[in-house]
C-alpha cells in the first residue's frame, strides 16, 4: 500500500471523487490557482479547469450559501473553509440553510454538500485562528461530522462525505496535513458513523478524535510501560455517534478518558460523557474524565500555547484518576 | 454601469395575445389578493398559526416578474412569498394546506407559511432569514451555468434586506462571475416598522447595481406591465448573455408587516395607505383592460366569483386534510434513512 | 411587591440601568419607533431619546460590532437581538471579537456589552425561528450565558449583566414575555452565576433553566401526587455554572433529570452531566437523565411541533427511570 | 455621491514646517521597512511564530494616514499591522517583543503579530477575521458621536475585504448615521494569491462610496504626501462635519501575503513587483526632499543608521525579555477576577 501524507490523501479523494461524478465541484478561497492555502487542491485546477475548481472573492457566507443553493439543484459542491474558524461567517448559511432545507421542505429537496477545512489549532496563530468548533456542528440535527486523524481514513471519509447525501462538516487539522501513513487505492471508503480502535486495551478507553488521536496514542505508550492496558478508540465521525463502539469498549474496560482539543463546556465529550453514564451505567467503575482545550481563548506564546493543549502527559495522568492511582 | 429607470409604459394597441396575458395576470393578482384575504381571516380564526406576512397591495411584482419565466427557471423568496408561490403556478390548496399545516400542505406540513416549497415546479422556497435566500438564488443560476443550461434564477427580497451582508457578497460574485440571475428588490418602503429612508444610506437601491458591474433598473411595481417588460429585459440579459440583473420594483404593502402588525397608525398614516391604494396595482391593470375595452364589469364579476370559488375550495381541502402523522416528526432529517426515534433517546 | 410580566421587569431593568449610567445604551432593530418587536423596550425612546435607544438597520454583523466597538472604549451598550436566531450572522463578531478581546490585547481592552433578545421556540415558527443556542455559547470562554425564567430573575439578572465587565449572552423567551410574578422595586439585582432552588425536594433532582423551569415544576406537582418529592433547581446562569448548586442538590437526592429546550447533541444537559457523575460519582443512584427538544429541525405542525419540545409528561417519564421505577 | 480622484501633488515650495514633517516622515517609513526585515529575518530564525505578515512597500499608507490623527483619535487594523502600529507611535520594543511572544510585548505575548494592541496610544488592534476591525471602527466613532468629542475612526483593512458582508453593513450604516470615520480600503493588487480583478466585480472600489452617501475618494499609495492630503480632507469631513469617507489608496506589498508565501512567482511576476519598487514610497519622498534640498545622502545614511540601532535594540530587547508567567495562560479571559486554573479541570 502506498505511503501517502493526510494532505495528500485528502487530495486523491478529491480527485477521485471529480473524476467519478461530474456534479462534483471545489469551491473556496484560493482553491485554483493557488493550488489551496494548505495545498490540498493542488494540481486540481490543472486538470479539471476553472469550472470545476472554482477561487472565490472573500465571502463566506456568500460562497457557502451559493454551494448549498448548488445542492438543492443536484450539483454536489465541496466548499473549503480556509479554516474553520472563517465559517463562523457562514455559519448562518451552514445551520438554517444547509442543515434544514430538507425538513423544511417535507423531503422534497436535499443538500448534498460537504463543507471542509483545516480545524482547531496549528502553531501560535493566535486566539481567532485556533478553535475547535466540532460539537457546535454535532449539535445541529440535519448534519453530519467528521473528523478523521490519519491518511487512510482522511481518504475514505472525505469519499463518503461526497457521496453522501446530507450536507457533511469535514474537519481538517493543518497539523495533520504532513503526517505520513498507508493509504489503500482507489475505491476505499469508509463508512461514516463508525468509530476505529486505534489500539486495544483492556485496562480503560481513550475516546478521542482528529489530532488528539496521536496524543492519545502516545499517552497509550507510556501507560503501557506501567503495565496499564488502554484502548485508544478514534470516533471519526463525531456525528452521528458511535454508540456502540463506544458501549462496546467501555463494557470492556469499565474506565475511560475522552481527548479532545476544544473547549470543555459542552464539548464532544460532555456528550461521549452524558451517553456512557445513560446507557452503561453499572459499567462504570470510575467517573469519566476529560483532557480538553484549556478554557481560555488560544495565547500565541508558544509556551503558553502548549499548556492550552491537551497532551500526552494530561492524558496520563487523567488516565491515572481514572484508574484511581492519583488524584 | 449606471442605473436605467424603466417608467410606466403604455403600449397603443394591445393585440388578442397581450390581452389574453392580461386576463391571465389580472386573474392570478386578483387570486393572490383573495387569498391572501382569506388567509388573514384564517389566521385570526385561529387556524393559520405562527408568523403569516401577506402580499396584499404588491401583487404585480410576483404576476410582472414570475410570468417572464419559463417552467425550468428558478424561483426562491423570502417569508412574505405566498403570492409568489402562487403565481409560480402553485395550487391554492396546496399553499393553503401549508399554511394550515397539514400533511397535503406543499412542504407536508413541516413548512408552514414561511417555508413554502415546490421541486416540481422550481419554486425553491420561502425562507426566514432576512437575505439568506440572497446566496442560495444565485447558487442556482451558478448550477445553470456549471451545467450549460439557459436556465435563469430569479431572487426576490425585500428593500431592508439590502442592507445585510449577504446582499453583498453575493451581488459581487453574481457581477463577477457573470452568473444568469435577475435579483429583485421589492421595495415595499418598509422593513417592518422601519422606513427605506431610515435603513438605507441611500434610498434609489437599485444605484448599488453599479458596486457590482450589472444594470441597475428601477420600475413602478404597481404597474403590472412595467414590471414585465423590465423584467422581459433582465430575463433576456441573463438567458442569453448570462449577465446578472439588480431590479428594484417600488410597491406598497398594505396590510401590516406581519399579522400582529397594524397596517398603519405606528410607523405610517393611514394617508400614506390610502394614497398608495388609489393606485392599486389590479386597478390600474383593470383600467388598462378596460381602456383597451377588454375589461367590462361582468368579466371583473367573474373573475372575481371565479377566484372566489377557487380559495373557498382551498380553505375547505385544506380545513379537511389530515394532520401529518406523528412519526414524521423523526423523517427528513437525514437522507435516504429518516432519523428514528431510537437515535434520539432523550426527547 | 408588584406583580409584574417579564416583558415588563426586563423593560424596568433597562429603564432603571439607563437612568444609572449615561454610558449604556440600547441598539437593535426596531427597539427605538416601534417600541421593540416583542416591546420589550417600550416608552424608553419617549424617555431617553434616539441617541440612547438607536434603530438599526437589518445587520446583524454590523450592529453588533459597532457595539463591541463602543464598548472597546468604555460604553456599555445592550445589543437587542430580534431572535437569537438571527444572532447567527453576527456570531463572528461575539465569538471572535467580543469573548476574545481581552484576551488578545493582553487585558488592555475589556467588553462590557449585553447580547440580549429570545431564543428558542416560541408557536409554529418552524425551523429556522426556533433554535436555542445556549450550549453554544456556553462553549466559548470569554462569555458570560444567562437565560432567566421568571420576572424578577429577569430583572435582576439583566441589571448585572449590563454591569457585568464582560460580554453576556443574555437569553429571553418569547413564551415568557407575557408571564407574570413578584418583582422586587428598584435595587435589585440578581448575581450571575446563582442557580434557584425553585422547589425542595429529597427523591431527585430536576436542573433546568428558563422555559423548562415552568415545564419542571409541573412536572414536580405530577409527581408530588405520586409521593415523589422533586427538587427543582434553576440554573439561571448557564455559564459559569453553579457548579455547588448542583452538586449539592444532587448530593441530597442522588438522583437527577436535566430537562431543556435545546437539541440534546452536546447541550447544556450534556455539560451539567458530565460534571456530576465526574464530582459526585458515588452520590449517583442512577444514570442521569435529560429530557431535551427533539433532535429535528423545528416543524411548523402545531402538533409535531409540541411532540418535539420537552413537556412535563416526559419530565415525569423521565423521573421515573431516574427513579427505577419505569424503564 | 461619485468618488473624486485625487492625484500627485507637488507643492512648489514646502516651507520648514512641511520639511520637518516630511523628515519624520522619512524616518517612520525607513523604520518600518527595516523593523519588517529584521522580522522576516528573525521569523525565519525561529523568534517569532505564527503568521507573520509584513508591510513593506506599503509605508506611505500608513504613514500618509496615521499622521493626519490626534492622539485621541482611534486607528483599527487587520492582521498587517506592524507598520501601523509604528506609525501610531508604539515602540519598537513593544512591537518586536510581541513578535516574540513575550511578556514585554504590548499585548503580554497573548496577542503576537496579528494582535498588536495599545490602549494608551488608541491603537485598537490587529484583528485576524478578514473584515472583522470594519465594525469595530465603526464603534469607535459611534461611540464619540455618542459622547460628543470630535475624535475621529480610522480603520485600515485590505482591498479583498471590501467584498465582505462586514464591509457593506458598517459603510450602510456610517453612511446614513454620519459617523466620524475613515475607512481607507488599502489596495495592494492581491487578498492572497487572488488578484483584485479576480475578486471583485469592479476594481475601482472607492466607487461603492456611492452605495453608502458618502465621498469615495482614490489616491496614489506611494506617495505619502498625496495619502497624507487626502486623509486631511477626510479627517477634517469627520471631525468638522461628522461624515465618513471612504478612502482607496493604491500601493503594493513586495513580499509574499505572509511569510510561507513567494514574492513572486506563482500568481504574479517578478517584472511587476519590480515596476512598482521602481515607485518606492521612501524613494518617492527622499527624491522629493532632495528635491527640495532637504535631503542628502549623508542625512540619508543617518537615518538609516538611527533606524538601525533602533530596531536592533528592539531585536535585543525582545530577545531577553521574560516569558509570560505560565499562570497567565488564565489570566484575561473575564474581568476583574481572573478565572482560576480551578474552574477549568478538565485540562
Ligand atoms: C437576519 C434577520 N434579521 C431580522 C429578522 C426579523 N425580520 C423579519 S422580516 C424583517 C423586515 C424585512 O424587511 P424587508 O426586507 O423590506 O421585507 P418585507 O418584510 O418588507 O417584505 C425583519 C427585521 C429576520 N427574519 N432575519
Ligand atoms: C473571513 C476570513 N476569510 C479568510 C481569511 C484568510 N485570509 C487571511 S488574509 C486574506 C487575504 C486578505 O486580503 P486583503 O484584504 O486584500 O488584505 P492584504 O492581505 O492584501 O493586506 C485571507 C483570504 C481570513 N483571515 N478571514
Ligand atoms: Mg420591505
Ligand atoms: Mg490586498
Amino acid at each position: 500500500m502506498p505511503t501517502l501524507t493526510y494532505r495528500d490523501a485528502l487530495n486523491q479523494a478529491l480527485r477521485e471523487e471529480l473524476q467519478r461524478d461530474d456534479n462534483v465541484f471545489l469551491m473556496g478561497e484560493e482553491v485554483a490557482e493557488y493550488n489551496g492555502a494548505y495545498k490540498v487542491s493542488r494540481g486540481l485546477l490543472e486538470e479539471f479547469g476553472p469550472r470545476r475548481i472554482v477561487d472565490t472573492p472573500i465571502a463566506e457566507l456568500g460562497f457557502a450559501g451559493i454551494g448549498v443553493g448548488s445542492a438543492m439543484v443536484g450539483l454536489r459542491p465541496v466548499i473549503e473553509m480556509m479554516t474553520w474558524n472563517f465559517a463562523l461567517l457562514a455559519i448562518d448559511q451552514i445551520v438554517n440553510a444547509a442543515a434544514k432545507i430538507r425538513y423544511m421542505s417535507g423531503g422534497q429537496f436535499g443538500c448534498p454538500i460537504v463543507f471542509r477545512g483545516p480545524g482547531g489549532a496549528a502553531l501560535q496563530l493566535g486566539s481567532q485562528h485556533s478553535q475547535a468548533f466540532e460539537s457546535w456542528y454535532a449539535h445541529v440535527p440535519g448534519l453530519k461530522v467528521i473528523a478523521p486523524a490519519t491518511p487512510a481514513d482522511a481518504k475514505g471519509l472525505l469519499k463518503s462525505a461526497i457521496r453522501d447525501d446530507n450536507p457533511v462538516i469535514f474537519m481538517e487539522g493543518e497539523m495533520l496535513y504532513n503526517t505520513k501513513g498507508e493509504v489503500p487505492e482507489g475505491e476505499h471508503v469508509v463508512p461514516i458513523g463508525k468509530a476505529d480502535i486505534k489500539r486495544e486495551g483492556s485496562d480503560l478507553t481513550l475516546i478521542c478524535h482528529s489530532k488528539t488521536v496521536s496524543v492519545a496514542l502516545k499517552a497509550a505508550d507510556q501507560l503501557g510501560k506501567e503495565d496499564i492496558a488502554a484502548e485508544v478508540l478514534d470516533l471519526r465521525t463525531i456525528r452521528p455517534l458511535d454508540t456502540d463502539a463506544i458501549l462496546g469498549s467501555v463494557a470492556k474496560t469499565h474506565r475511560c478518558v475522552i481527548v479532545e482539543e476544544g473547549w470543555p463546556y459542552a464539548g464532544v465529550g460532555a456528550q461521549v460523557a452524558y451517553t456512557i453514564q445513560h446507557e452503561a451505567f453499572d459499567e462504570l467503575d470510575a467517573p469519566i474524565e476529560r483532557v480538553t482545550g484549556a478554557d481560555v481563548p488560544m495565547p500565541y506564546n508558544r509556551a503558553l500555547e502548549k499548556a492550552a493543549k491537551a497532551d500526552p502527559a494530561k492524558v496520563v495522568q487523567a488516565a491515572k484518576r481514572a484508574l484511581y492511582l492519583e488524584s | 454601469m449606471a442605473g436605467t429607470a424603466t417608467k410606466e409604459q403604455r403600449p397603443v394597441k394591445p393585440d388578442a395575445a397581450t390581452l389574453d396575458e392580461w386576463r391571465q395576470w389580472l386573474r392570478m393578482m386578483v387570486l393572490i389578493r383573495r387569498f391572501e384575504e382569506k388567509a388573514g381571516e384564517a389566521y385570526s380564526l385561529g387556524r393559520i398559526g405562527g408568523f403569516c406576512h401577506l402580499y396584499i397591495g404588491q401583487e404585480a411584482v410576483a404576476v410582472g416578474t414570475i410570468s417572464a419565466l419559463r417552467p425550468e427557471d428558478y424561483v426562491i423568496s423570502a417569508y412574505r412569498e405566498h403570492g409568489q408561490a402562487l403565481a409560480r403556478g402553485m395550487s391554492s390548496r396546496s399553499v393553503m394546506a401549508e399554511l394550515y399545516g397539514k400533511a397535503t400542505g406543499c412542504s407536508g406540513g413541516k413548512g408552514g407559511s414561511m417555508h413554502l416549497f415546490d421541486a416540481g415546479l422550481h419554486f425553491m422556497g420561502g425562507h426566514g432569514i432576512v437575505g439568506g435566500q440572497i446566496p442560495l438564488g444565485a447558487g442556482f443560476a451558478f448550477a445553470a451555468k456549471y451545467r450549460g443550461t439557459d436556465q435563469v434564477s430569479l431572487t426576490f427580497f425585500g428593500e431592508a434586506a439590502a442592507n445585510i451582508g449577504a446582499f453583498h457578497e453575493t451581488l459581487n460574485i453574481a457581477g463577477l462571475w457573470k452568473l444568469p440571475a435577475v435579483f429583485v428588490i421589492e421595495n415595499n418602503g418598509y422593513g417592518m416598522g422601519t422606513s427605506v429612508q431610515r435603513s438605507s444610506a441611500i434610498t434609489d437601491l437599485f444605484e448599488r447595481a453599479a458596486s457590482y458591474d450589472m444594470p441597475g433598473v428601477v420600475v413602478d411595481g404597481q404597474d403590472v406591465v412595467a414590471v414585465r417588460k423590465a423584467m422581459d429585459d433582465a430575463v433576456r440579459r441573463a438567458r442569453s448573455d448570462s449577465s446578472p440583473t439588480l431590479l428594484e420594483v417600488r410597491t406598497y404593502r398594505y396590510v401590516g408587516h406581519s399579522m400582529s402588525d397594524a397596517a398603519h397608525g405606528t410607523y405610517r398614516t393611514k394617508d400614506e395607505v390610502d394614497e398608495y391604494q388609489a393606485r392599486d396595482p389590479i386597478l390600474v391593470l383593470a383600467n388598462r383592460m378596460r381602456e383597451a375595452g377588454a375589461l367590462d364589469d361582468a368579466a371583473m364579476e367573474a373573475i372575481e366569483k371565479d377566484v372566489m370559488a377557487e380559495v373557498e375550495d382551498a380553505l375547505r381541502f385544506a380545513d379537511e386534510s389530515p394532520e401529518p402523522e406523528p412519526e414524521s416528526l423523526w423523517t427528513d432529517v437525514y437522507a435516504p434513512r429518516p432519523a428514528s426515534r431510537a437515535e434520539s433517546r432523550d426527547n
